[in-house]
């Protein structure tokens, strides 16, 4: 149960939904598809001792990158830091936690935890040292490792279009985690490029239906 | 004590239930089974409230008029539906991940029996006729609230809200309201409690054609009724 | 790796792909959203000994319902057969074995065997007949029951259109089961209404990527 | 023996990755890893070839030009790429639903080491300045056929085919086949197995600048370069 959804600013947005120690997740994938100007607006507000649960954190002092510059992040979940030194650096000195996990087993723990689906199986990473401490079980032939749903207190995404009601369709690799994210949120911020009337996209090719968004914010939808 | 036709029955309940979603200013997401709660959608006015239909919909419409529609658009009980502006089609995968994971908040079944415990049984009576489950059990134990939506007793007279239930059990303590063409009940700290009674029958009738014990909630009212 | 799209009739494409025993995955829900004409001649084959792996079996003696009364089948994966009592008459006399599955877990468990998740948790039947014999666990606050994937040898999916490589989308409700049975299956037939220019689907809407496809067979796509 | 510059290592190590599929007349599904693996998509030619972007793209085209191509279109080392007719794109669960569920036919990774056992590090060096595994465990297991395209060794001379890997395994006994720019080698029986050697170096080089044991297979053969 949702409220009708909202058209905000980024800034209020981020200041009624996001409090210290939140979970939040931010879709994107190396600079791309991710919500810019609601990150910029987690940034401006300071609010630390947040978890981030995301692809990767930017670069250096960009995109997600600023929360780390910033000390507002107490973990993260995630795969791949190798485009932000930083996290290793902070990571290596104690500073943040980092639960790393193989991207695919990401991407299907996020799933699990808006489809309902608490625990499941996975190849990827039995045996490594990502797996120490992690079941493994064979199941015909082979190992495999048990991962758990990966769920948040709030998504940040970024989607292409919003209807009036909330519905969502994404833009090329620029989609990548943001639907994922969408369901696996108690609520769900979607800054978009557009919002067009209700009706206006194809039922067939909504991605994420509006009953999972609380929030709309609008960019301009720029290349920057 | 008068006896109520079972079409009115039927009728009855699926409004009474309507109305429980009459007042959600919150986008509410509905499921409803077959049979009784399929009708449910005839009495919903409130444009909050979205229809889910397991088999990869949300936003269902009124059922398509007799003759009309599009053959391929059904819902989970094989009707010819409607779309709604605003509506979504998607998998089943993705279907039943919007009900595991709680993101239905209400869905409507119809019941073989359900029982003081909260257990119901619709899915199997065993060596029968039907083998099936269907969406049930999923259901039961993904949706945030479980309506109950049976006539009050069989056609033998035979109270349907059972002490326990004796059939093969579709979800435990799953179960939050009941609703019949004669009372409502809801699960409340563990007990079954009546909370409303049809303008036809007394306290007592009621406790007679109630297998289950209950407690009669101090609020306790007459059911609304306009069949 | 898959040879390149065929284009076949009904006929040959089942001779061609399958034989007694085989594992068939057979989308639709309720005679909707089937591939009707793709199932019509897997009951003129007169193949037996079949699995069938779908959500129902139609009615009597029409859609999949045939292959009952024709004496085919082996055994059934699936989850409702209350519109076909000639099912559970033979399952009660032993003339069939049938895999009975909660809808959702039948849905979930055909996407993880498409997306190589062996086994997954899920609150679906816990403690009823239908988890006898299976291990349930406590995972945070509740009980769940260990679910396994399922996988066949051919899918017959029921697509709308596909584009000359075999890119599929879907029709409506009649999508339902087909996307997740094609990524299940070690052999695809897709039946469709119609197949268009490679590029004339747009590439945010595909549903089924081609690589999954192995043979489109063309229906009129008329109302019956 | 001649020492290959790391421009035309590189671009040697591509093409000759790239020859595996020339000749493949079945759709061919493959993922490409980050550096000399991006590289491959420059030299294959064969229609057959769909490129598969774990961010979620099948029918990667080329890099777009530079200061041309669309910002957000991108592939998994943050190229901006083009798109091929009849390409789609989906989430990251459905792409590495794809890559566990053994859609994908071919993975070519880099690697810091490659051993004897065909395991494969290429994930870590502890305590270092990068923290990341991306899809690379996900790749090594799930993908059909695993390439290691690397530099035979490392900018001290040391061999990166080792004996046994001494950094965190991303996937054990995983490796098929690893090309560097003086040789070819496969896993056969498990065994590491010499199939092909570069024209500027004899047998004797590539054993001195190998750790790891190997086999010369009967058919061994020189490597066919244009670099």
């Amino acid at each position: 149960m949702k409220k009708a959804i909202q058209i905000l600013a980024c800034e209020q947005a981020i200041k009624t939904m996001i409090a210290p120690h939140s979970r939040v997740m931010v879709g994107g994938f190396g600079l791309r598809g991710y919500p810019e100007a609601l990150v910029e607006a987690l940034v401006d507000s300071g609010i630390g001792e947040l978890t981030i649960i995301s692809n990767d954190l930017g670069s250096p002092g960009v995109g997600l990158g600023k929360l780390l510059t910033n000390n507002q992040l107490k973990g993260l979940v995630g795969n791949y830091y190798n485009w932000n030194p930083e996290v290793a650096y902070a990571y290596n000195e104690g500073k943040i936690t980092v639960d790393l996990l193989p991207q695919g087993t990401f991407a299907e723990g996020i799933r699990a935890a808006g489809a309902g689906i608490p625990a499941f199986y996975t190849l990827a990473g039995v045996g490594t040292e990502l797996a120490k401490g992690k079941e493994t079980r064979k199941i015909g032939e082979r190992d495999y490792v048990l991962e758990y749903s990966i769920s948040g207190d709030v998504a940040l995404v970024k989607a292409h279009k919003a209807d009036e009601l909330g519905n969502l369709v994404y833009y090329k690799t620029a989609r990548n985690f943001n639907p994922l994210m969408a369901m696996a949120c108690k609520h769900v911020i979607a800054q978009v490029d557009e919002i067009v009337p209700t009706g206006a996209l194809d039922p067939e090719c909504i991605v994420t239906p509006h009953i999972f968004v609380d929030v709309l914010v609008v960019n301009g939808g720029k290349a920057r | 004590m008068i006896q109520i036709n079972e079409e009115t029955a039927k009728e009855r309940i699926a409004r009474r239930i309507a109305a429980e979603f009459d007042s959600s200013e919150n986008r509410f997401v509905l499921n409803l089974g077959v049979g009784i709660p399929t009708m449910v959608a005839d009495y919903v006015k409130n444009p909050n409230v979205y229809i889910q239909a397991e088999n990869g919909m949300l936003g269902v419409g009124p059922l398509a008029a007799e003759g009309q529609g599009d053959w391929q658009l059904i819902n989970a009980g094989r009707q010819i539906v409607t779309q709604t502006q605003g509506c979504s089609f998607f998998d089943s995968s993705m279907s039943f991940g919007m009900i595991r994971g709680g993101h239905v908040d209400a869905t409507v079944l119809g019941a073989f029996e359900v029982d003081e415990q909260a257990n119901i049984a619709n899915w199997i009576i065993p060596n029968g006729k039907q083998l099936g489950v269907g969406g049930a059990m999923d259901l039961v134990s993904g949706a945030n609230r479980v309506i109950v939506a049976i006539q009050h007793q069989d056609r033998k007279g035979v109270s349907k809200i059972k002490h326990t239930c004796s059939l093969p059990i579709t979800g435990f303590h799953e179960a939050d309201m009941i609703v019949t063409e004669y009372a409502v009940f809801c699960y409340e700290n563990e007990q079954l409690v009546l909370k409303e009674y049809a303008p036809e029958v007394s306290l007592d009738d009621v406790r007679s054609m109630t297998e289950a014990n209950f407690v009669v909630s101090p609020l306790v009212k007459v059911m609304e009724v306009s069949v």
